[in-house]
């Protein structure tokens, strides 16, 4: 059920691209029902991977390939409340080990972007893609009353202020 | 309050205020259309469209309100537009409707209209 | 040169993701240095193609594939001078033809995605893919003047006005 | 004007304003980095950092705002940033790097500071 990705996004390894990344991201889980600052959080845990896939696996070079998968996740009642997203490369494979993020006692420029990730979202899982590159997944949990049900129901009106139950 | 998509407002006895709280595209315009023909079935003197929430709208957007608009002169209701940005204004444009409703800058100028 | 997609999306084809459609395609044209009004025009044509994919072609059924490839067009000094986008659905084929847009002097509703496409972009082609589904081609350009050099070029500050020659 | 990435104002003899225009992410980093370090060169008394054109930072623009406050340090410039919105500040929290600068609401404040 959560089998295919609801988005797949194939794109070039240049920072030009990355805020077209995160608008996508986030305009998502704004749509699934997420809250605004959730959805921007999750959009910043996309852009640090990213990042660090342009810098520590391509070096660089703006012409390799980057992939992005969403699933939304759903409860019991098929109503949105979370996220999942895999970002893969074909840089070279590193030990996932070395994805730790540093200490952030020692204020440095740099050593961020780990620690943002796994501060960020719910689940991080750093592994060596099958043949070559690696491959990230992240699963970010929402609670209930952030998540209205937005993907299927298309035709409600209310009056007057929302509430978490709605 | 994230799910609140379209916001109805009473003002007076014959006004109505519809505005849609957000992009209106085939995504949210089912929601859109139900509430307009809701608030048009209790013939409303007049039905102010406020726009000023709506950052885009496509034309499944615009064929919602070309309907509302019938419905309206069937009705005896006068329908107002007001609130548009550049864009939502420039899809008018694109579509030759512009001319096709009356459009007032504010909400404020809607109700005097 | 012009090859290979920058960017390539396959989404499903459930109308809660044209908003994050839109918000891609407009980010990266904003970054190619487009204006803010060419960026919602060419993400309006995007939105209006989607949303005939989903209505004509799977008649609003929400689990079906759609792709969208994008590349940024470039001028001789290689400057983002426009944008080609291609749109593919696994729909069944028409002929087209039909692919007119009604006449905008007969007031109703619908029949204006087309007409908003052909009038947004300045290349429209549409047609049979090799063996199931439609494909439409797209292609916007952007004057000069509204195009600076964004893509490649990543250390640049001006003081000061900017101005078209910039 | 669409190029326009980050903006410099001076105000008065001893202080300078930095205002990135718009996200700043690893695309724009390095252009908001060379910026900061030419007006540090000059050793101004107090850099601003105004961020409330600012939607977006994510940790290229941290690291490039904890070097230029390094650099300050050492050449006995006080730096301050003001103009944060709630996403932007998040990452600072996220980042634990709120107490590690002087972070004011609005450029008025920040001028008084
Ligand atoms: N996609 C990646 N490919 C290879 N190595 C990575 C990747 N992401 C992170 N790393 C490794 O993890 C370390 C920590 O990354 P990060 O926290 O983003 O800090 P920084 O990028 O500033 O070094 C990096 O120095 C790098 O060795
Ligand atoms: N992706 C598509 N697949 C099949 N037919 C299409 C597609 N897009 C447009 N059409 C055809 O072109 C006609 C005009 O489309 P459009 O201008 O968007 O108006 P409307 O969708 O309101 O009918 C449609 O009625 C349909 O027959």
């Amino acid at each position: 059920m959560n089998d295919r990705p609801h988005i797949c996004v194939e794109l070039l390894s240049n920072p030009a691209y990355l805020s077209g990344a995160r608008e996508l991201i986030s305009s998502v889980c704004k749509r699934l029902g997420f809250d605004d600052l959730t959805c921007s959080k999750v959009a910043l845990a996309v852009d640090e991977a990213l990042c660090n896939v342009i810098r520590h696996g391509y070096k660089y070079a703006e012409d390799r390939p980057i992939w992005i998968r969403l699933w939304p996740l759903f409860d019991a009642e098929h109503r949105p409340d979370g996220v999942k997203l895999v970002i893969e490369d074909e840089a070279e494979q590193v030990d996932p080990e070395t994805m730790k993020g540093r200490d952030l006692d020692d204020i440095k420029p740099g050593g961020l972007g780990v620690h943002i990730i796994r501060d960020v979202m719910d689940e991080v899982c750093y592994e060596r893609r099958e043949k070559v590159g690696m491959r990230l997944t992240m699963i970010k949990r929402v609670p209930r009353c952030c998540t209205p049900m937005r993907l299927s129901d298309r035709a409600r009106v209310k009056r007057g202020a929302g509430d978490c139950d709605g | 309050m994230a799910d609140e998509v379209v916001r109805v407002d009473r003002d007076g006895s014959d006004t109505v205020v519809i505005s849609p709280l957000g992009d209106v595209d085939m995504s949210c315009s089912p929601t859109l259309r139900t509430t307009m023909r809701e608030q048009l079935d209790a013939r409303p003197r007049r039905l102010i469209v406020n726009l000023d929430q709506v950052g885009y709208m496509d034309s499944s957007g615009l064929a919602t309100l070309v309907e509302a608009m019938r419905t309206a002169k069937r009705h005896g209701t006068r329908v107002v537009l007001c609130g548009m940005n550049e864009k939502v204004r420039a899809i008018f444009e694109i579509a030759r409707l512009h001319q096709f409703f009356t459009i007032v800058e504010s909400l404020a100028e809607a109700r005097e209209s």
